[in-house]
């Protein structure tokens, strides 16, 4: 990891890249910092600390927060006393590890890499231009980014909603009002033309938290243009908050007026119909937008990588993170504006298409770590060795560390006991394995820290020394006692010796745990033809693993087939018979059409899977699937369809236009009716894409006949992100808008060859009719989920039908069950480019398991008694991994250790406490608790 | 499952007579603030509710068992069980 | 699948509770108080829900043994019955009737139990006689 | 003969069953029996019987040993009930046992159960000045100030000889390793058992489970009043999950991860002493 450092230039060719990387000066020693925090403590220089948008301050030495990685602490050179008047130096006087180093330098260096991925992120835009919100001149207009460190419990009033004006005394707000699209959809002040994407739903999220964190009855209002809450449940979200009192007023607000008299804000906005209203707030959020700082375009510009007029990456919707520099890859916001789950997708993706290349030189940098056999423990008595850490003053300061390790001797089984200044230095960890040897150590118990980030550097000593990794056990007297009890040394150093007597009461009960190698298969099983798992299944391949790709229909291609162009008009048929013309010529990929998965058993590595396929059955041994089973067109009941000829569905229409259909030629009157079968009742989701394959079609349609009158019926125009410009277009070409609302939607009637359709028009609050030549009805994505096939992988399925993902944000393509993979419309309604991002991140994915010669089963498993399994299979139902199956032959159940996460939901449930979690069973933590009550 | 749990346990608890004694609250690493105000909150709950009455209680009932004999009407069945005068560990002592 | 109830009497104490022996292919699986029983009325004491668990445990005595050289072996009963006499005459002619005492179980019928006090008071001549269920 | 002698001979006869539980007179006691294809006979001796045993328990024992045996037995409604709960455990597979329907000597506390042990006995005044009255409404017994409510069941359970008596008879206690004898749990070698663990643990695993039918307090020597604590516990369990218990159609809430949450954490108690 090189931190505080910049890419200076990047020269070579795709697979053979020098980079040329400069490092600013930490003027700290990253090896020795142990981030006690003295030197914060006592430095004189506070400055504002940016995290928090500058509400708060910091030091001139400092980390940025909390859960900064590394979590190092670096010197602030704009700030320091000592590096710009050569005085001070406190921070050094205070290191009790001398990591301060004031003549640390800038050093350059030059990497080799075969590919690069810059993934340099956005920045919020800055209002204080714009002097009509008044931002910068009252406190109490604030920005999202400063509100959301408001509303943060490691923020500047940790958590506590206060109205920033009330200084000292943290007056709760009343009323706050989010004004969104500020920096964004708007090229009159700020040459944004773009959607920021993600500013309507973090709007509705601050809302619903601030309304969490009020302690009154806390009025919110988002003012907007169109709600913008196409992702994964957000409208859910959005309509619960309705529900729950958040207040969603469709209007751009013209002003706020700073205080006048009192300290309400006031707000002039502009409704619908034309009516302004004034209405008074006491705090104001801007939602600010996304936009790519200077420093990074010019960083494009250094390396050759063309950007667009909103200086975003030039993109392509079948390659959505390659730049028009080969072997240079991007993701997240700099590729447009996204939300978090869609820049965890590129990201995987990036990595998916950075690695294609370099697959050839997988593992030819690795080296294998040779252990010593392992000494067997069995049948002797446990002899503990104590090593109780002062981390330097960190816990030292506080805990009378000597008076613990004197504790220490004299509980049972301790057999040795150390005192260390740094227990997880290096020269500690050699001093440790050789003490292992020297007193015969069979466990190994370590006061210190958290084993969050140290366990696995002790369990390796332990390895090194011969011993069982899991005959360890670590007390944390650090996080659970020094830095909680700073001010009481005695009740500090009273509860380490409970905590260490508990660690040692546990350790006398460690056994050896042991894990076995299985072997991975290197294939993995592609379920889908479509855009999505041809793209996966290519992405495989050209990793260089074999893959099966099973389609239902018999040919491959799935929905693209009936797609004219992308949203940024890249032709879809010529994309997808190029990618499967190379799937089809890949000695790797082997396709099976009209096929279906009829039988899974196994797991990741050993899957294996049973395809018939043109009434042959196929038994394919692999280590991953990826499912990518897409979605279908839902088929409307409302507005005529089907009963008149002049109604179709969007992708009907697509191939009207596409074959140039006469009726199309002729047509003096189009109305588009959007949300069809879309955020209602049955389908509270939006389909994200219908917004701008409409616009797409409304301008196919003016681009052949500009005469052609286009009504677009809507609730909120979702052409998020750069695809505003389409919106932008489409009302410059004079395509009509008309927003409709839910409880009084369009009415279509038959009217001889044509269709008449009743709105009503918002602006002139009186209904319109048009007698349409043609009908265009966006339909909603609907799930295809009915095959089964989640339950054969057992993985989740949500509640409108969608393939449920580990984690919505941050495991955007993962299950909770390993070598498990989604992608595509299966997961959620979403465009081609975005369906080929997820694509490529279910490859990486995948490929992080492929690549493994074997996976590591058991450990810290659970393995269930016989003796005491009565067969009620309750602990089957609560595993949430799936790992837990009734045997057949016993009729009691068992654990498949491959699956099994060691989670301990059986073990809790069972109260025979058949199930037992290895490494954390009752008996020991029994001994834990009699060991804390016995104090 | 844990909140399923917890929440039951509650109800029972003050059906015996014990509300109060048991809390559940998530509270990630990130929230020190809340985890604080929690202890403290439930500390100071726990402080005024005043020591376990499962102390005294159990020594009360042990008390007036073997000093004095409640005469009882009701059937034999319903008189409390003779208790020895030794041998006896008492409960949570 | 033979399934048997057979009610039966609590071996126990005095009391004479009424059980009811859960009986699955000739094992001994269950014990149940007997409910209409006018003793105990449907209820057992811990003794009295375990009887089965007595039958059936495996460190039940099927056979005599006696202890030679600190290990127990299988005997039979004459020689066992002999060892036995042998060795209580040469205690109580080495100390006297009072160094033997007898202790005898509810486990046994009340005639045992008359038979063992007799045996006790007229054979070896000492008061030393005593019953774990003497309440 | 009876329609029921009848039905049970027939179905033995026929092969719908290979063992049929019920009660026959023995020596003037009401004792359950198992009727065979073998001494079919004896059906015309066959008895519904005033007495209640746990038919399902044995059904349980049959199953384990024979895991196709067909049973049959009569099943009052806390018979059948029993039953639901043991198929959802597992321990009897749907439709291995059929039953022959009886009704019994209604009850106002539950018109359909068969709560005969119920009969109001003269309660001494002993038990109502210190304990909790077993004949009360679960109303009642929640309407107690909470000292009082604590002082009465803790009365109770010193009463507590650990027979174990509850857990035996219970039809739906099948475990082979009880936590009432975990030795880290409860404490052992001495009475009563560790106060109120030993009974909370107990309450805690009849959520979900408990049939109410009543053989536990039925058992019980010391007269403790266990079906009222265990009617809490399924109050609890239907007021929080909308779960009925012994309606056998689904699984118990503990034994379900369930969707995203509904429920939210009890706030603290704000401390108002009664």
């Amino acid at each position: 990891m090189i931190t505080l450092a910049e890419v200076e230039s990047i020269e070579g060719a795709p697979g053979d890249f020098q980079v040329l990387v400069r490092q600013h000066p930490r003027y700290v020693d990253m090896d020795k910092c142990i981030a006690c925090g003295q030197c914060a403590a006592k430095c004189p220089k506070k400055v504002d600390d940016e995290y928090n948008a500058g509400l708060n301050k910091r030091k001139a030495i400092y980390v940025p927060y909390s859960q900064a990685v590394p979590l190092k602490y670096a010197i602030d050179p704009r700030y320091c006393i000592f590096l710009e008047k050569g005085r001070c130096g406190v921070c050094e006087k205070v290191c009790p590890s001398g990591a301060i180093n004031f003549k640390d330098t800038e050093k350059t260096r030059t990497l080799a890499v075969g590919s690069v991925v810059l993934a340099p992120g956005f920045r919020s835009f800055d209002p204080k231009g714009l002097k009509i919100y008044s931002y910068g001149e009252t406190p109490n207009v604030v920005t999202s980014l400063e509100f959301e460190r408001i509303l943060s419990a490691t923020g500047p009033f940790g958590g506590h909603l206060v109205k920033p004006s009330s200084g000292k005394a943290r007056t709760e707000p009343k009323k706050i009002a989010w004004i969104q699209c500020v920096g964004s959809r708007e090229i009159n002040r700020c040459d944004h033309g773009y959607c920021s994407s993600v500013c309507c739903m973090y709007a509705v999220k601050q809302a619903v938290m601030a309304r969490d964190h009020s302690s009154g009855d806390l009025e919110c209002a988002i003012f907007y243009m169109d709600m913008r809450t196409q992702g994964k449940d957000f409208d859910r979200y959005m309509e619960n908050a309705k529900r729950n009192g958040v207040r969603f007023v469709r209007a751009r607000v013209h002003s706020v007026a700073p205080p006048q008299h009192g300290e309400d804000l006031s707000l002039r906005y502009a409704r619908q119909d034309g009516t302004i209203e004034e209405e008074a707030f006491d705090v104001v959020v801007l939602s600010t937008g996304l936009e790519i700082s200077p420093e990074v375009v010019a960083l494009a510009e250094k390396l050759g990588v063309p950007l667009n007029a909103d200086h975003f990456v030039e993109g392509d919707s079948f390659d959505p993170v390659a730049t028009g520099k080969p072997g240079v890859f991007a993701c997240g916001a700099f590729t447009g504006p996204k939300d978090i789950p869609h820049s965890v997708m590129e990201a995987s993706a990036a990595a998916a298409a950075a690695t294609e290349s370099l697959a050839v030189a997988r593992h030819s940098q690795t080296h294998t770590l040779v252990l010593p056999k392992e000494i067997d423990v069995s049948g002797q008595p446990p002899r503990i060795g104590v090593f109780v850490c002062n981390c330097g003053i960190n816990i030292g300061g506080v805990v009378r560390v000597p008076e613990v390790a004197e504790y220490a001797r004299t509980l049972p089984n301790v057999t040795y006991v150390e005192e260390n200044l740094f227990t997880c230095s290096q020269d500690t960890q050699d001093k440790m394995a050789e003490v292992i040897g020297r007193e015969k150590l069979n466990r190994v118990v370590v006061a210190a820290c958290t084993p969050r980030t140290h366990e696995p550097l002790f369990q390796a000593t332990l390895a090194s020394a011969g011993l069982n990794r899991y005959l360890f056990e670590m007390a944390n007297i650090r996080n659970q006692d020094s830095w909680v009890h700073a001010n009481d040394p005695d009740a500090a150093t009273r509860k380490a010796k409970d905590l260490v007597a508990m660690a040692v009461a546990k350790a006398a009960l460690l056994t050896p745990l042991t894990q076995t190698e299985l072997p991975m298969s290197r294939n993995a099983l592609v379920v889908g033809g479509g855009i999505a798992g041809l793209t996966a299944a290519r992405a495989l391949a050209r990793q260089g693993f074999p893959v099966h790709l099973v389609e239902k229909s018999d040919v491959l291609g799935g929905h693209g087939r009936r797609l004219r162009a992308t949203w940024r008009g890249e032709p879809v048929g010529e994309r997808l018979a190029a990618l499967i013309a190379e799937l089809e010529a890949d000695p790797l990929v082997r396709i099976y059409t009209n096929a279906k998965v009829a039988e899974v058993e196994g797991f990741v590595g050993n899957f294996k899977t049973v395809v018939t396929a043109d009434r042959q059955s196929h038994a394919i041994d692999h280590g991953v699937a990826i499912l990518a089973t897409g979605a279908k067109e839902y088929k409307p009941r409302e507005y005529l369809y089907g009963q008149h000829p002049a109604v179709v569905t969007q992708t009907e229409l697509d191939d009207l236009i596409g074959s140039g259909d006469p009726r199309l030629a002729g047509a003096t009157d189009v109305v588009f009716i959007q949300c069809v079968g879309s955020r209602n009742a049955e389908r509270p989701y939006c389909s994200k894409v219908c917004c701008t394959h409409a616009l797409r079609n409304a301008l196919a349609i003016k681009a052949a006949s500009p005469d052609t009158n286009i009504y677009v019926l809507y609730r909120d125009m979702r052409t998020y992100g750069l695809r505003e410009e389409i919106f932008r277009e489409a009302r410059a070409k004079g395509v009509l808008f008309f927003q409709y609302d839910p409880e009084a939607p369009p009415v279509a009637e038959a009217s001889g060859d044509r269709v008449r359709v009743t709105f009503r028009d918002h602006i002139l609050n009186r209904p319109v009719t048009v007698d349409a030549d043609l009908l265009a009805l966006a339909a909603a994505v609907v799930s295809d989920a009915e095959n089964g096939l989640a339950q054969f992988f057992k993985v989740p399925v949500d509640g409108d039908g969608w393939l449920l993902e580990a984690h919505q944000k941050l495991r955007p393509v993962d299950f909770a069950t390993d070598g498990v993979f989604l992608c595509g419309l299966a997961h959620y309604p979403k465009p081609i480019d975005e369906s080929v991002s997820q694509a490529l991140a279910a490859a990486a994915r995948a490929a992080t398991f492929l690549a493994r010669d074997t996976i590591l089963v058991g450990g810290v498993v659970s393995w269930i008694d016989p003796a005491r399994c009565t067969g009620c299979a309750g602990c089957v139902q609560v595993c949430p991994y799936n790992a837990i199956a009734m045997s057949e032959i016993t009729g009691m159940a068992e654990v498949n250790p491959a699956l099994c996460k060691g989670c301990g939901a059986c073990a809790a449930t069972c109260p025979s406490e058949a199930p037992i979690l290895m490494g954390f069973n009752n008996r020991q933590l029994y001994a834990q608790i009699h060991s804390a009550l016995a104090a | 499952m844990t909140l399923k749990r917890m929440t039951f346990l509650q109800h029972l608890l003050d059906f015996m007579g014990l509300a109060g004694r048991l809390h559940l609250e998530w509270i990630s690493s990130a929230e020190a603030q809340r985890f604080v105000a929690t202890v403290t909150g439930f500390t100071e709950t726990i402080r005024r509710l005043g020591p376990s009455p499962l102390r005294s209680a159990a020594l009360r009932r042990y008390d007036n068992i073997s000093a004095a004999p409640v005469p009882c009407s009701g059937p034999a069945s319903l008189q409390p069980p003779a208790m020895p005068d030794s041998g006896i560990q008492i409960a949570n002592g | 699948m033979d399934l048997k109830f057979v009610p039966s009497i609590c071996s126990y104490c005095g009391t004479g509770c009424g059980v009811l022996f859960e009986v699955l292919d000739g094992e001994l699986v269950g014990t149940l108080p007997m409910k209409t029983h006018p003793v105990n009325h449907g209820k057992l004491c811990i003794k009295g829900w375990n009887l089965h668990e007595h039958v059936n445990s495996p460190l039940r005595l099927k056979h005599p043994l006696v202890k030679t050289f600190g290990r127990f072996t299988k005997v039979d009963w004459d020689k066992a019955i002999g060892v036995a006499t042998d060795r209580l005459k040469a205690v109580i002619a080495a100390h006297g009737p009072d160094s033997v005492g007898i202790l005898v179980s509810a486990k046994m019928t009340n005639e045992e139990n008359y038979l063992a006090q007799k045996f006790a008071r007229a054979v070896i001549g000492t008061n030393n006689v005593d019953h774990c269920a003497r309440l | 003969m009876t329609s029921i002698q009848q039905q049970v001979h027939t179905w033995l006869e026929e092969g719908r069953v290979d063992i049929f539980l019920a009660y026959r007179m023995v020596e003037g006691h009401p004792l359950p029996h198992a009727f065979t294809r073998e001494r079919i006979d004896e059906t015309d001796t066959l008895v519904t019987g005033p007495a209640r045993y746990s038919l399902e328990k044995f059904a349980t024992h049959i199953a384990s040993r024979y895991p196709d045996a067909k049973i049959g037995m009569v099943a009052r409604d806390c018979n059948q009930r029993a039953l639901n709960v043991l198929q959802v455990w597992n321990q009897l597979k749907p439709g291995q046992v059929d039953t022959v329907p009886v009704n019994c000597c209604p009850s106002l506390l539950k018109p359909h159960a068969d709560c005969s042990y119920l009969e109001p006995k003269p309660a001494g005044h002993v038990k109502l000045e210190r304990g909790q009255d077993p004949n009360q409404s679960l109303a009642q017994a929640d309407t107690l100030p909470r000292a009082e409510r604590f002082d009465r069941w803790m009365y109770e359970f010193s009463k507590c000889i650990k027979c174990y008596g509850c857990r035996n008879i219970c039809p739906v206690c099948f475990c082979k390793d009880c936590s009432l004898e975990h030795p880290d749990l409860i404490g052992t070698g001495h009475l009563p058992p560790d106060i109120p663990i030993f009974h909370l643990v107990r309450a805690v695993h009849m959520a979900g489970r408990c049939i109410d039918c009543g053989l536990c307090e039925d058992a019980c020597p010391a007269e403790i009043p266990l079906r009222l604590l265990y009617r809490k516990v399924n109050a609890i369990v239907k007021d929080l999950f909308g779960y009925e218990t012994g309606s056998g159609d689904t699984l118990p809430p503990f034994s379900i991860l369930g969707d995203k949450p509904t429920m939210s954490p009890q706030p603290l108690l704000a401390v108002s002493q009664e």
